[in-house]
């Protein structure tokens, strides 16, 4: 009896406490959905970041419009960011949605912003057909096809004939391995062994081993960012580095976030990235250090940048359309956009709405006694592979 | 015609032989009760005849049937049903659902998923029968757990009852019942259909004799003695068991 | 006691716990209101909706059954992939979905319950665990079909029916999972209180004494278990047909593990308790994380851990009761 | 003060039912007492009341004069409760030096002295304590509880069980602890003959209630009352 | 081959060390205790602030994240755990749960959700060549403070009255009370000591394991299954298991990589059905 009231008072107050205020008129809205809590939070905090960096040093009005940024955790749950994102669009009247931590996030959200039509900025997932999945995306991230194609056309011209893949066993793993197998391939090298590592996975013991069973010149791997430290530490536990194996890989492994702890094992591995906290420009110097300071210390990584970036494009967008919000129009100011970036000069491809950018070859080395990954090589005007192999 | 048989039963736990080659026969219709000192394999017995446990060696025979494999819900629908030394009840349902609990399955019903518990109004005018029957009439409706104990034995009871058994397994049916209400308990158990064969296992002598018409002694897991109640009160040997004077071989 | 007299009234008092109160009643209607009232939070209600059809089939199991299960979402993630592949190899009505997704986690459940017969709540937590963790890696390998970490995307969501259009309408598509919410809750009541649900709660109660009048445990818990998963697996159909993308996160730990919360935090064995459990901890969720997008966690932590300090079995009912009778012990001194 | 033990009112029982409704005992300094009585007739959760593990409704428990009502069962062991469980309970992955020695406190009663008391147990001293027959398992269970050098010792059924000649062993020792040490103690027993040749007073427990006492040397003269609390046939109540 | 044995054994061990106080609640004291890896995860970020904040000896750092997490797990037993002795099994879930989360947040909150990992001296870094065997120094070094830890173990519990009193509790805990034996002290300080170990072990795994604020639910699967399929009657079941699941991951994933994911899943499912009290309990329980 007593249960049942009490049901029906709570069911009251939980269906009452949903009617947020309607939006005011006068503010555009950036509804930013990223995972901050769950395994994937770091992700989360570097977008959070570095967008709110954006905005501190570029104000707060863009085309005479207040610009206003509404943070949401969607725990790196797809039904969660579909959620959040109807929300924002319905409830909160956002004009841009921007974040997205991994790809499913993003593919459950592409069908809302096609219908109703509000941009949406990915500033982190990094499969390729993402942007494929509505005329509303654009990306500022990276693909990961650009840094696996790249560093396996480098590792092609640099002396390297036979490869072991190791990624971790899951969509993007898989994408990364077929990019790379597909281009070192055709550029003449051998792929002795593949491997596989499931995402539950402490150790890379057995792995490793059948790496040194194996006897390649280089390893190619690929894993979610943090669990790249551990391989690495294992990697030179093992001593492999000292058996002439080299460690090559898209960026994602040696995540500048993390980095400073690897310890000594990460020096010599030889990445291809689109980022780096060590990019000697003046622009990334300015803000590494802005970023630093805002942050009690943080260094500002890849995934930085794709909000730093996106919510840039944003601005840029808004001033074309002189403060208009109609995402056509918008969109229609995105394409085709260039700029300087901390990373150095990019733009968004007007075809594909994705992204054009350098791709530069680093080198883990310790300077002043942290580890960065210095830059040797650089791959200009980088597209997506994927979608430049379909044409 | 026994209602009940063991042939050579015998269970072993490593060393121990709690149950070693008891051939009992309980009559159609009898009144038997098995009495015997601590640690005699009292429970042990039980529990094998009931199929809890699996016997090393030997039969058991409920009537004509072999029921030595069955599960123990099997043996209940071959008709033997029993009380637990302590109360084995189901906690958070009232006396009315559990007697009509086993009712239903009794009459194959139980595992009906789309009729209400309780509608067949058959079913509960016998529930309220053996309610009626066991003084449980004002708890009907009461949750289990909050029961006197008094209640809560004559509930264990009316289960077993209500199973319509042949042969009902009485274990200690007075056990940890206050003075005050155990000749409720004692009357109840006098008062079992005639018809049912009762095998009753029990310390207290009071009960033992004014309820028994023959009496099995178990000694160290063996059937030691069995006879009227006349004879076991006077036969030297049991005496000596019971009062410590026992010269064991 | 003299209404008790007669069978029929005795009869009564048993199936009055299966008749409706007026409090359920009303929030059905508040339910059903809040498709009209509340369209701004129809994405949330949608989703409370969903884990409360989930958490429903917990509380079958555990509340009823007395089965701890740490790995429910083996069948939600399973009915979700199995709903969704229907769609795009077959059809798109949602209904026929529920169906095939209901009937294809009731087989799993099937075979499964097989595992979890014996032992205690560890072993039984253990062994549910291992199988949605066999799971989700049996859907994490097979990425050609299930889409692996990507996520499965692309599933056609006709109108219910063929009329009643639910893909991208919010208040349609709250409306529809309401609907097969209150349906199956209904059913889910309707066992409880047959003799089949009873003879469910004597085997939680005192499996002994349940065998020992006659009730077959193993099979009525392989029946349980079954109707179990076959819930469990329309829920996750319903999240598929009602989010664009079926992904891992459908069948992983932090799922099984979010709804054996949800339904403590409600409490177990009165069917309410999920529903409950649900809306509390995702408006939690919600609310708390929209002031504190880091760490609402450490507040839900924070809650849980009180709850549990002062909650008994029915969760949180269990401090309004405790409050309540403290109260009316202090009303009359 | 010449009591060590007195209990007053007590009500006490497990879970719901109450096996003792309301009991009152007394046990004199130095005097030990015998309680007889049937199979299920309260004895056991007597002694199991003084240690401390049963429920308890209601009434009062005072050893040498303190009240310890409200105590741990391990505070009653220190206050001065010895105790050798009915089911002797040893601690099975202990040694029997290790059983003696896990619950020891200081006193006259060592292992040692155990030991010398029970030179079988001696000789056993590194065996587990499921290794050992059960004769030596009740000596130890003895030893145990001597060690906790109390100020009563509560024996529950001793001698269940026991080959005839343990028995006489285990008899004699129980003799020279409770008649040459003047110890105070309780023995539960259902051998009555035995028991009472070691005891100063006996008392007869019929389903929760002391319904006969006397002292020992009187009630051996009295098969009759035996017989009638504690043999089979229908008890013949005065 | 004898290197993935190395390896393995490497692994278990150091499942073996923070698990094993998981065993004593578990199986001990009948309290499950969800929040085991939360206290490990506290012991290894004790030790990375004294590390690499501080920069104390690694040596230094790993007896103070024992004591440490002793002295929490400690309090939290004497403070919210006691409440929850004699309670249901789903609130003590609820409760630990709970706890769970908060540390994790409050980790993230003060420390970052960075991936952490503490500053190695060098001369633990590398592995040399025995007989052909590849021996890691870092795994080195944790099999041998694993085994001392083992044997201190032993020790402690076979040799101490600590220990035989415990063994009491866990043997009869009704008559170990009524002899004296203040079990409620005895599980407390029990409780605090696999607490400390589980610090320890965090902080030796965290090279392996790596820290983050997410750690006690990642691994927690891991160290209930270490519980379950030793059984928790004695050390010696957890420590074999630790083991068998240390081998059989590493060389599962070796050997098959392919279906190395399923491997434990699947050995932990094939030994709780067959064996629900665990593969190395006791016969008889009870």
């Amino acid at each position: 009896m007593l249960r049942r009231s009490f049901l029906a008072a709570l069911a009251a107050t939980a269906l009452a406490a949903g009617a947020t205020p309607a939006a005011a008129q006068e503010t555009v809205k950036i509804g930013l959905i990223i995972p901050l809590t769950g395994p994937f939070t770091t992700t989360g905090k570097q977008l959070e970041a570095a967008a709110k960096l954006y905005m501190e040093q570029n104000g707060t009005t863009v085309a005479g419009k207040k610009i206003e940024l509404i943070v949401r955790d969607d725990a790196g749950r797809a039904e969660n960011t579909a959620r959040i994102a109807g929300e924002l669009i319905q409830n909160d009247k956002v004009s841009f949605l921007a974040g997205f931590g991994l790809t499913p996030l993003a593919m459950a959200t592409a069908p809302i912003a096609t219908n109703s039509k509000v941009p949406m900025v990915v500033m982190m997932a990094g499969t390729s057909i993402i942007t494929e999945r509505s005329p509303y995306i654009v990306r500022t991230s990276f693909t990961l096809g650009q840094s696996a194609v790249i560093i396996a056309d480098w590792a092609a011209q640099n002396k390297i004939k036979k490869v072991v893949t190791l990624v971790t066993d899951y969509a993007p793993g898989h994408d990364a391995e077929k990019s790379f197998v597909d281009q070192f391939k055709s550029k003449g090298g051998e792929i002795v062994e593949s491997l596989r590592v499931p995402i539950q996975n402490p150790d890379f013991a057995p792995f490793l081993q059948r790496v040194i069973d194996a006897k390649p010149d280089a390893l190619y791997v690929f894993t979610p960012s943090g669990v790249g430290a551990i391989l690495m530490k294992q990697f030179v536990e093992r001593g492999l580095d000292k058996s002439g194996i080299r460690l090559i890989g898209p960026g994602d492994i040696t995540d500048d976030d993390v980095l400073p702890g690897f310890g000594d094992a990460a020096v010599g591995v030889v990445t291809a990235h689109n980022y780096s906290t060590d990019h000697p420009s003046a622009k990334n110097k300015e803000y590494v250090a802005a970023f630093r300071k805002a942050n009690a210390g943080m260094r500002p990584n890849f995934a930085s940048v794709g909000g730093y970036d996106g919510i840039h494009l944003i601005y840029e967008a808004l001033k074309k359309t002189g403060g208009k919000t109609d995402g056509d129009a918008l969109l229609a100011a995105m394409k085709g956009l260039k700029w300087e970036s901390p990373r150095g000069p990019i733009s968004i491809d007007p075809e594909t709405r994705d992204i054009v950018q350098t791709i530069y070859i680093r080198r883990v080395e310790k300077k002043n006694g942290e580890l960065y990954n210095v830059e040797f090589a650089s791959f200009p005007d980088v597209k997506d592979p994927v979608k430049a192999a379909k044409k | 015609m026994n209602a009940l048989e063991t042939i050579g039963l015998e269970k072993r736990f490593g060393g121990i032989v709690p149950t070693n080659d008891v051939n009992l026969k309980v009559q159609e219709g009898a009144r038997h009760a098995l009495i015997g000192p601590n640690g005699a394999g009292k429970t042990t017995l039980i529990n094998l005849l009931t199929g809890v446990l699996k016997p090393s060696k030997g039969r058991v025979k409920l009537g004509n049937s072999d029921i030595t494999d069955l599960s123990p819900h099997r043996r209940v629908s071959l008709g033997m049903a029993r009380t637990f030394q302590i109360n084995q009840l189901f906690a958070d349902l009232s006396p009315i659902e559990a007697i009509t609990l086993v009712i239903g399955e009794r009459e194959k019903l139980g595992a009906n998923f789309w009729r209400a518990f309780g509608s067949d109004e058959k079913i509960v005018s016998e529930t309220k029968a053996i309610a009626r029957q066991f003084g449980l009439a004002d708890v009907l409706h009461e949750r289990t757990a909050s029961l006197p104990y008094g209640k809560q034995r004559q509930l264990e009871i009316a289960l077993a009852i209500a199973a319509k058994p042949r042969v009902l397994l009485l274990d200690e049916p007075a056990a940890g019942v206050p003075e005050a209400e155990r000749h409720e308990i004692l009357e109840t158990v006098a008062a079992l259909p005639k018809d049912v064969t009762v095998l009753l296992i029990e310390h207290d002598m009071d009960i033992v004799f004014g309820f028994a018409d023959r009496i099995s002694v178990l000694v160290d897991g063996k059937l030691f003695v069995e006879g009227e109640p006349k004879e076991i009160e006077n036969d030297p040997r049991v005496r000596a068991v019971y009062l410590g004077e026992r010269t064991d071989d | 006691m003299s209404s008790l007299d007669t069978a029929k009234d005795a009869s009564n008092v048993m199936t009055r716990k299966r008749s409706w109160h007026w409090l359920e009643y009303a929030f059905w209607l508040a339910a059903a209101a809040s498709v009209f009232l509340l369209p701004s939070q129809h994405a949330l209600l949608t989703q409370i909706a969903i884990w409360s059809l989930f958490a429903l089939s917990l509380d079958l199991l555990l509340g009823y059954a007395g089965i701890v299960s740490l790995g429910h979402a083996a069948y939600f993630g399973f009915g979700a992939y199995v709903a969704a592949l229907f769609a795009i190899n077959f059809t798109g009505e949602p209904v026929t979905g529920l169906l095939v997704a209901g009937v294809a986690a009731g087989l799993l459940g099937l075979v499964t319950s097989l595992l979890v017969l014996r032992g205690t709540d560890l072993t039984r937590l253990m062994v549910t665990l291992g199988i949605a963790l066999v799971m989700y890696e049996i859907a994490n390998q097979m990425s050609w079909l299930t889409g692996g970490a990507d996520g499965l995307t692309g599933m056609p969501v006709n109108p219910v029916l063929g009329f009643f259009p639910i893909y991208f309408r919010q208040a349609n598509s709250y409306a529809y999972v309401l609907v097969v919410l209150f349906v199956l809750f209904v059913v889910a009541k309707r066992i409880v209180h047959s003799p089949f649900g009873y003879s469910l709660r004597a085997i939680k109660g005192n499996p002994l004494r349940a065998s020992s009048i006659g009730i077959p445990n193993n099979p009525r818990l392989i029946a349980v278990y079954t109707i179990a998963a076959a819930y469990a697996g329309i829920a996750g159909a319903l999240l598929a047909q009602t989010t664009p993308v079926v992904s891992l996160t459908y069948i992983d730990f932090q799922r099984s593990a979010d709804v054996l919360l949800m339904l403590i935090i409600g409490g177990t064995g009165y069917l309410y308790g999920g529903i409950i459990g649900s809306a509390l901890f995702l408006v939690a969720q919600k609310f708390i994380g929209n002031i504190t997008p880091q760490y609402w966690e450490f507040w839900i932590g924070f809650a849980l851990v009180v709850i549990a300090l002062f909650a008994r079995d029915r969760g949180l009912f269990s401090i309004v009761e405790r409050i309540a009778a403290w109260r009316k012990r202090g009303a009359k001194p | 003060m010449t009591e060590i033990l007195r209990i007053m009112n007590l009500r006490a029982g497990y879970g719901e039912a109450v096996v003792l409704p309301d009991l009152s005992l007394m046990v004199e300094r130095g005097q030990s007492l015998a309680l007889l009585g049937r199979n299920g007739m309260g004895k056991t959760t007597l002694v199991n009341s003084i240690v401390g593990v049963t429920r308890r409704f209601s009434g009062r428990i005072m050893l040498d004069g303190n009240d310890i009502t409200s105590l741990r069962p391990d505070q009653r062991a220190h206050a001065g409760i010895g105790w050798v469980p009915q089911e002797r309970n040893i601690f099975k992955s202990l040694t029997v030096t290790e059983n003696l020695t896990a619950v020891a406190t200081p006193g006259k009663w060592d292992a040692g002295r155990v030991f010398q008391m029970f030179p079988r147990l001696g000789e056993r001293r590194n065996n587990l304590g499921d290794q050992l027959s059960g004769g030596e398992q009740q000596m130890l269970a003895v030893g145990r509880a001597l060690v906790l050098n109390p100020k009563l010792l509560l024996l529950d059924e001793p001698l269940e069980g026991l080959a005839p000649i343990i028995v006489d062993e285990l008899l004699a020792a129980l003799r020279r602890i409770i008649a040459e040490e003047k110890l105070s103690a309780i023995l539960v027993e259902q051998n009555a003959q035995k028991i009472l040749s070691v005891t100063d007073r006996a008392a007869i427990l019929e389903r929760g209630a002391i319904v006969h006492e006397a002292a020992s040397a009187e009630l051996r003269k009295q098969p009759r009352v035996l017989e009638n609390y504690l043999g089979v046939g229908k008890a013949k109540r005065a | 081959m004898l290197t993935i044995l190395f390896d393995g054994i490497a692994y278990g061990m150091l499942l073996f060390v923070i698990s094993c106080g998981l065993a004593v609640t578990l199986g001990l004291m009948n309290f499950v205790n969800l929040a085991h890896g939360a206290f490990a995860m506290l012991g290894g970020y004790c030790a990375y602030v004294l590390v690499n904040l501080y920069g104390v000896p690694f040596f230094a750092s790993l007896p103070v994240a024992f004591m440490f997490a002793a002295m929490i797990g400690l309090l939290a037993e004497r403070t919210l755990y006691v409440h929850f002795y004699n309670r249901s099994h789903l609130e003590q879930v609820l409760f630990t749960i709970g706890l769970v989360f908060m540390t994790s947040a409050a980790v993230d909150y003060f420390l970052g959700s960075q991936q952490r990992f503490i500053n190695l001296p060098s001369y633990l870094q590398g592995r040399f060549d025995f007989f052909g065997i590849g021996i890691g120094k870092y795994r080195l070094l944790i099999i041998l403070v694993c085994a001392l830890i083992l044997i201190v173990l032993q020790l402690i519990l076979g040799y101490t009255r600590f220990g035989s009193r415990l063994r009491a509790a866990v043997d009869d805990q009704r008559v170990a009370r009524g002899l004296g034996i203040n079990v409620n002290w005895v599980f407390a300080l029990t409780f605090a000591v696999g607490c400390g170990l589980a610090g320890l072990g965090g902080a030796l795994g965290a090279e392996i394991l790596s820290l983050e604020p997410h750690f006690p639910l990642k691994f927690m699967i891991y160290f209930l299954i270490v519980v379950s399929v030793g059984g928790t009657s004695s050390i010696t079941g957890p420590f074999l298991a630790s083991i068998l699941l240390g081998i059989g991951d590493v060389a599962g994933k070796y050997y098959a990589p392919r279906y190395g994911g399923f491997v434990i899943y699947t050995i932990m499912i094939v030994v709780l059905v067959l064996r629900p009290q665990g593969l190395f309990a006791r016969g008889t329980s009870k």
